[in-house]
């Protein structure tokens, strides 16, 4: 087949495919086109491309199957060719209305946000290896900010006491985020609504904030989180306040797939906060776990400064280029094996958004059908 | 020898071979109890007055203890051996490794 | 040879023995330690030979003729695996000869003194038991007899009374200097040994034996009593004693108490076996015994996995493998990609325990090269070691790439219990033959193989 | 005596006192005066002054002892009483000009850059509390400008190498770079002409490059490193070039004090390293230890990202500000101490700039003096 | 009573000498195990009070009162530091009194066979040695003699004579049965015993008390054979035998051969003390001296400095510290502001081995608490801990805050030498009393601390 | 008891006592002496002996045997048992402490 690296649309600097992964296409018999520069920004020039055997085109669009990283944009889909198969972080949940479009246009969309969380799909779980980008990046990022220092350190103008940084969503993101904290020598401690959080946080050596609210069911659906009721919500955000209060820097990771990022911190909790703390929120992109988020602005609220840096994952465009390949790599070869074998299974019914012109995923189909619901009343 | 000696012999013994055997490890366990079985064949040595008095009855018991003395005895040592062979041959001498 | 002379002869081989066992406890002088024993016995034979009362050497001769090449064949010719069963038999023939020896005391001078009944029964006795129980071991070792527990009910009962009738027909012995008395007893001991060993079951063999070896130390000693042999009491006490210790040793090895082990089919096994979904029988070590297969391969790759985490016991693996590395053994790292909950998470705790990044190899890299590797060593890992990944098309993570630790010499595993990983899958590595699977908290675990890799 | 903590000039966040010290002042029987908002950049309301007994004030370059952090403007300085204490970072050995005006005007100028660099002068040493926290700052720029993370990670996506982190000049500076890079996880090596500083480096755990080159006397003059040969020179930058060909980052911090930093990476040597590689240049303020660096901007050169950050340790303003405030009340403490007995000695002279109207310091008197023999000719 | 069950009694005692030895060598046991050995000479004693053949109980019973009067009121009154040589005194008593009975023995029944003679000379050569060498010690011990080796030219000449004429005494009197060959052989051997222990050093007097038991203990033995006491000969060889182990132990625990002991001031003394500027004398400590101080002391406060770091000794301390905490000890690190080469530089270190931030203290913290504490463990760190600092104002570094270990109940410091540390002066901490200098790489000498403790 | 006797029976106490003391922490070195000491003390019973024989010499020979034997037990168990005691009383059972 003829695989396409397109170029990103935008400020996006991650590329589908590195020259890595596509010497292993071209090893499996495929040809892979990519488009002129697509790898610049991740510091992959095209002469490396060249010499992993690529084809460098003008548009990579027209493929056969098309390797993109975040969904594309009008004028990108107008260009994709009707059969062919297009592999990405497409935004099926937030975005039911384009995955519709593409269905129109005869595009079989392939999104990884909807693979299941099995062990068998780790190597295709793109979700997971950006994130795991993303908890590191927002360490750097309010370690940046903090007017202060990480680490403890006893020195001869006086002892400067650890950074106490606090993680709420201990899932991909914010366990490196707890790693990565603690590898600078902050004091950590983690909070998440999943029962099984707890060792997870405990077994980076991280301490583990305990409130009693019950989400309902949280731990199934998947891997995934489900929202909490509204009496335990208050309750989390009431519980929650003077270990916020006690931070110097607090990570937000909490989210719910295909939902608004739950509210995790008030406005009255943060003006508790002492001054000069720092709130990265890496959900600003769902709405954000902190009231006071605003996407990719700084808000000062009191002495307190909260970010809701976007792009997080793409900060290491070399690295987050160079797992996404490989995860779009393992993936489509899973899915072309499977195809060739005829079988059906729970992976390929789970990315698999359109197909012949329909959509076929239920749970997007579920939220079209929400919206137009919505639209009539 | 009266029996008090005798008994004054046997604890002191005794209390050696507790003593002796202090911490073995677990690979040396097999070898261990082979080889102080070949010493428990000291009893050839009975074998041996009692096959040599003479004596029929006396005579053949004897004959037989003595080949069975033996044989616990000259088995023993020689399978320990052979065990503790096979085990020098897994050993090397420790070396040190940087880091 | 004067008698002093003989007596202070007899004295050095004891002092042989002695040395001998005593070097024999550790694994550089264990060799020169049976050599030195063999020296002692040589002694004692051949002062014994020299010694005035002999009248006749053609049985002597012949008996030590017929047992020495006896003893060199079957030593020589069995297998590696016989062994164990030989040690048995052989014990149960010295047994068997300190009992005859008794008893032929006894029919050429009769039971003279209280003292005198009194050795001769016990010689016999536990000559004769312990002849016939090595036997039933051997039996069990070597296959011909189930390993399981063989029992009757009311079989406790029928112990007792065998014992009472042992005792019974001492003291007829004792009392009638009649012979019959003494064929009974020696019948009544010998079913004994066979009644009190056949409800052993076969895993505890090896502690039974060195229990029977401490016996047959025990009647040889008493033996002594009989014919007036100090060497025969010092060598016979020095084996019960040692022999006792060591069975004690090794039961504790197993994580048993003796009584445990002599009387563990008749109370209730207290010990219950972690039972896998699969529920075959796995093979169970000790820290000692694990601690011994590391410190002597010579190539050692270790798995972490989530467990490792969970216990926080990176800075016990370091100890572990600098220590490892410290003998000359060969140490990495296999980090699979999955393993742990995220991303990255065995690369975070190791660099925790600065296991340098030169040992931290991925699977791509080191999955050839476990066939090539003595012991593979999984720590708390146990989906990303799951050969069904591989073999069984059936299995829910059939086709995830996994560490083939399976391949390895020896896999030793250490986690709490058979449940399973992540994916909640039983995990078929567990009852392989060469798996031994190290029930314990990882951390402990690796801090006590730590230890014990020290003095291994 | 009365001590003032001026609010400095220019973007300078950091103050001299806080409100920690400034209690210290007191209990020693001070009075101390902080200009209103001067300690709010680094975290520190005008309250927290106010509760620790100081008194706010609109302008506080009027005070017996003035404690700045860094050299005071023109409209400063004439600001300042005469017979004052000024004490600060004043930089006498760069601006020799500024401490003849300084003492024109019947200041006593009192610099921490000519401390003698003595066990006993360490709670003191100011240059050292800043340039630890500079050296952390270092790290954290160095890994958000990198398209890449620091750790190695194993993880379904792929094998993540670890990071090369080459630091050259591992005085204070370097040698935080050092630990926080390897906190971080990545492999670090350093560099540095002082002979002693190989055993400092790898009981950091990192390793040493070694170089054969011998720095004239470098380990004497008080802790200070002094310049290489012409020819050692030139033999210094080849030999690193290599390491720094297999560098993802270089953090650079080698100076020597009162002259422009040394070179130690040319044109050629960047144009060597690898595409997406960051180099940090810690010594842009003294000209740069790398040809390319421009004071506070970003040069890409082929793939190569330059920075040049200055005010680096002011990032972490708040223990900034805290350490050097500590630095500033055991420097004066100790004179103060010294003048009422009576006692000269080496700190005193050391730091002593400016006394009764005249340049007392030997080295600032050399440097007006050639100054003034450069403008003759 | 009868002489079986006299001898059976005899024997009962010595096993309960035996456990009780034993039970002396661990730490948890000893008291038990030294009222084992008192109700075994107990036994003893009554048994032989028993004994036919007594005729005359007066000087017996005086003896005993008088004896046992001295020895409670001398053990009761000693001042704790006075114990060594009380115990080097008492050992005298017990030789002396052994020589006595032989030769008691010799002026009542004469030597009438080699063997009496054999074993009375060697009961009242050993017995007087013992005697005289052991007040010797007592009086190096208590001050009384110089505790310098005093020796003369050709004293080991003279020595070998007068123990060939100790020998040939003993041949005069056994063929002669002449007393004054009695009375010169034992003034011989107490000679002997003075010119043989007046040429140790004071330092060396702990071996050689030992050295002495242990001869008591032979000469014991010996009188047994004399007299013909099985119980004699055991506990006397028991004595003589684990006397000499226990003296090759201790003189192993300082670094020494007990040949190197008992000759060294005739040979040259290989071992080189390292010396310090200040030149003065250090105590030296071994390992296992350090690991009992640590793993016996309520508190202790570990100062890390650039040694530490230097030999990347921090996952060592981090392991001894916690098996520390694992004892029960309450271990913290206090943190100087400048240990090191560069600020935190010890909080890199200790965060990397990941040492709990609630175990650091800074000096603020914890230099009050230092007086409260039983030991300071300095590894690596100099000026850090300079007293001079403190209390010399002509010192460089005069002024400087330094963490006041020296007002610890023990100081244990672990570096290389006495070399000094950055700022290059002597620190008078190293040769306080209360300091023990442990010579070592950090690392290797924190590893072995761990190991050593853990067995403590 | 022959001399044959008596040499074994001394050999065999000899290695009993090579046997029982194996690894000894320093802090017991004293102890451990003070105690073995007193057990050395035996020659009080050979004292008792000679002591109750009769005759001048002899007597005053035995006289003083008692009392130095005596002084060297009594003195001897006391005061290890004085050490051991101010050793108890820093030893405290072990407990776990958490981190
Ligand atoms: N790496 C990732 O990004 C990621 C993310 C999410 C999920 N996962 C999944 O997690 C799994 C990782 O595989 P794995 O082999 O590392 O772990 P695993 O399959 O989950 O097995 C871990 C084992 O550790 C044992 N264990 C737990 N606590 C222990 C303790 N204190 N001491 C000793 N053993 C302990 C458990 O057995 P006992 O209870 O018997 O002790 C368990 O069987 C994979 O299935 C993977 O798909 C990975
Ligand atoms: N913290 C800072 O910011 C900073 C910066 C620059 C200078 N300093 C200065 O550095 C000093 C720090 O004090 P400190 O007490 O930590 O160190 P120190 O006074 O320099 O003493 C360190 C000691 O460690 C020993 N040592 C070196 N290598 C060793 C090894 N492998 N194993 C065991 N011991 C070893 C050395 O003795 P041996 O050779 O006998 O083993 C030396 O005496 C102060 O004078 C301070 O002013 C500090
Ligand atoms: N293949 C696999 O098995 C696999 C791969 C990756 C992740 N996972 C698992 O999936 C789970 C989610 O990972 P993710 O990073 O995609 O999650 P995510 O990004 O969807 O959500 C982040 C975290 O937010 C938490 N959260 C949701 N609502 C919350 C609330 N109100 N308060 C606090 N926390 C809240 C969730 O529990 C989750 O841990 C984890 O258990 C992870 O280990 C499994
Ligand atoms: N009180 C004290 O004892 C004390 C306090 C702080 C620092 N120090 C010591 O002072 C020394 C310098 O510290 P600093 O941070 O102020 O130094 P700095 O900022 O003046 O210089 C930084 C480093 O650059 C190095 N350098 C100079 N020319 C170089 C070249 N051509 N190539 C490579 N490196 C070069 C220097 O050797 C120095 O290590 C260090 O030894 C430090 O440990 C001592």
């Amino acid at each position: 087949m003829n695989i396409g690296a397109p170029r990103q649309p935008g400020p996006e600097p991650r590329v589908g495919v590195t020259p890595e992964i596509a010497q292993r296409y071209v090893e499996d018999g495929h040809t892979v086109q990519v488009e002129s520069g697509a790898g610049e920004a991740a510091g992959l020039p095209d002469e490396a491309f060249r010499e992993a055997g690529c084809e460098m085109v003008g548009s990579a669009w027209e493929a056969d199957v098309v390797v993109t990283v975040g969904p594309p944009g009008d004028a990108e889909v107008s260009r994709l060719t009707p059969g062919a198969r297009l592999l990405g972080l497409l935004r099926p949940l937030e975005e039911p209305e384009a995955m519709r479009r593409l269905a129109e246009s005869g595009v079989t969309a392939i999104a990884f946000e909807t693979l299941p969380r099995t062990t068998r799909a780790q190597s295709m779980d793109a979700l997971s290896s950006q994130a795991t980008l993303a908890g590191y990046q927002m360490v750097l990022e309010a370690a940046s900010r903090l007017p202060r220092i990480f680490p403890m350190m006893v020195t001869a103008a006086g002892t400067i006491r650890p950074a106490t940084v606090v993680v709420l969503g201990c899932g991909v993101a914010g366990l490196q985020a707890i790693a990565t904290a603690r590898r600078l020598g902050a004091v950590v401690r983690g909070y998440d609504v999943r029962a099984s959080a707890a060792e997870q946080v405990l077994s980076l050596g991280a301490s583990f904030i305990e409130i009693d609210v019950t989400p309902q069911d949280s731990s199934a659906s998947g891997g995934y989180a489900r929202p909490l009721s509204d009496g335990d919500g208050t309750r989390l955000l009431d519980g929650l306040a003077p270990h916020l209060a006690a931070a110097d820097v607090v990570i937000t990771a909490a989210a719910i797939p295909g939902r608004p990022a739950p509210t995790l911190i008030s406005a009255e909790a943060v003006s508790g906060m002492r001054p000069g703390s720092v709130i990265v929120d890496g959900t600003a992109e769902r709405g954000g776990n902190c009231v006071l988020t605003v996407a990719d602005q700084v808000v000062r609220a009191g002495g307190v400064t909260v970010v809701g840096p976007t792009g997080l994952e793409a900060r290491a465009a070399a690295d987050a280029s160079s797992t996404f390949a490989r995860n779009a790599y393992e993936l489509f070869s899973y899915l072309y094996d499977a195809e060739i074998a005829g079988a059906d299974d729970e992976i390929r019914t789970g990315v698999t958004i359109t197909r012949g012109g329909e959509v076929v995923h239920p749970e997007v189909l579920a939220r079209i059908d929400a919206a137009q619901m919505d639209a009539m009343t | 020898m009266t029996l008090a000696v005798g008994i004054t012999v046997f604890v002191l013994a005794a209390f050696v071979g507790f003593e002796v055997i202090t911490k073995v490890p677990p690979q040396l366990h097999t070898p261990l109890m082979s080889g102080s079985n070949a010493i428990s064949g000291i009893t050839v040595i009975g074998a041996v007055l009692v096959a040599g008095q003479g004596g029929l009855l006396a005579g053949i018991l004897g004959f037989l203890a003595v080949t069975f003395a033996t044989i616990n005895v000259v088995g023993g040592f020689l399978v320990t051996d052979r065990m503790l062979e096979m085990f020098g041959t897994r050993r090397r001498p420790a070396r040190r490794n940087p880091g | 040879m004067s008698e002093a002379a003989s007596t202070l002869l007899y004295l050095a081989a004891a002092a042989l023995f002695i040395v001998g066992l005593r070097r024999l406890s550790s694994p550089v002088t264990a060799r020169s330690g049976n050599l030195m024993g063999a020296v002692g016995m040589l002694i004692a034979i051949v002062v014994t030979l020299l010694r005035s009362g002999i009248v006749d050497y053609t049985l002597i001769v012949a008996g030590l003729l017929v047992g020495g090449t006896a003893g060199t064949i079957l030593a020589r010719r069995v297998a590696m695996t016989g062994i164990p069963q030989l040690v048995a038999a052989f014990n149960g023939f010295g047994g068997a000869a300190s009992g005859m020896v008794a008893a032929a005391e006894f029919v050429a001078d009769g039971s003279s003194t209280t003292e005198t009944a009194v050795t001769i029964t016990l010689s016999c006795a536990l000559g004769l038991a312990t002849f016939t129980g090595s036997f039933v071991a051997f039996g069990k070792l070597q296959g011909l007899i189930p390993g399981r527990p063989l029992l009757f009910k009311g079989q406790m009962v029928f112990d007792s009374a065998l014992a009472a009738a042992v005792v019974g027909s001492g003291i007829w012995m004792a009392s009638s200097g009649n012979r019959s008395a003494l064929w009974l007893l020696i019948a009544l001991a010998a079913l004994l040994g066979v009644t009190r060993t056949l409800p052993i079951g076969g895993a505890d063999m090896p502690v039974i034996v060195a229990f029977l070896n401490s016996m047959s130390g025990l009647a040889a000693a008493s033996t002594g009593f009989v014919i007036g042999s100090e060497a025969l009491i010092i060598s016979g006490a020095l084996v019960g004693a040692s022999g006792l210790v060591l069975t004690a040793i090794m039961s504790r090895a197993m994580n048993r108490s003796l009584a445990n082990v002599l009387f563990a089919a008749f109370g209730g096994d207290d010990e219950s076996q972690p039972e896998g979904i699969g529920g075959g029988p796995v093979r169970r070590a000790t820290v000692d015994d694990a601690a011994v297969t590391l410190a002597y391969a010579r190539s050692v790759i270790v798995v972490p996995g989530y467990g490792l985490a969970v216990s926080q016991a990176q800075y016990g693996a370091r100890d572990l493998t600098d220590r490892l590395a410290g003998r000359g053994v060969k140490v990495r790292y296999a980090i699979h990609p999955v393993a742990g909950r995220m991303p990255g998470h065995m690369n975070v705790l190791l660099a925790e325990a600065d296991v340098p990044y030169a040992q931290l190899l991925d699977l791509d890299e080191i999955n050839d090269d476990f066939p090539r590797t003595d012991v593979a060593l999984v720590v708390g890992a146990n989906d990303v070691v799951n050969p069904a990944a591989r073999d069984d098309a059936s299995s829910p993570i059939y086709g995830m790439p996994i560490l083939d630790v399976d391949r390895a010499g020896a896999v030793i595993v250490v986690k709490r219990s058979l449940s399973p990983g992540f994916a909640g899958i039983d995990n078929p590595l567990f009852y392989r033959d060469t798996t031994l699977m190290l029930f314990s908290d990882a951390k402990a675990a690796l801090e006590s193989l730590a230890r014990a890799v020290q003095t291994a």
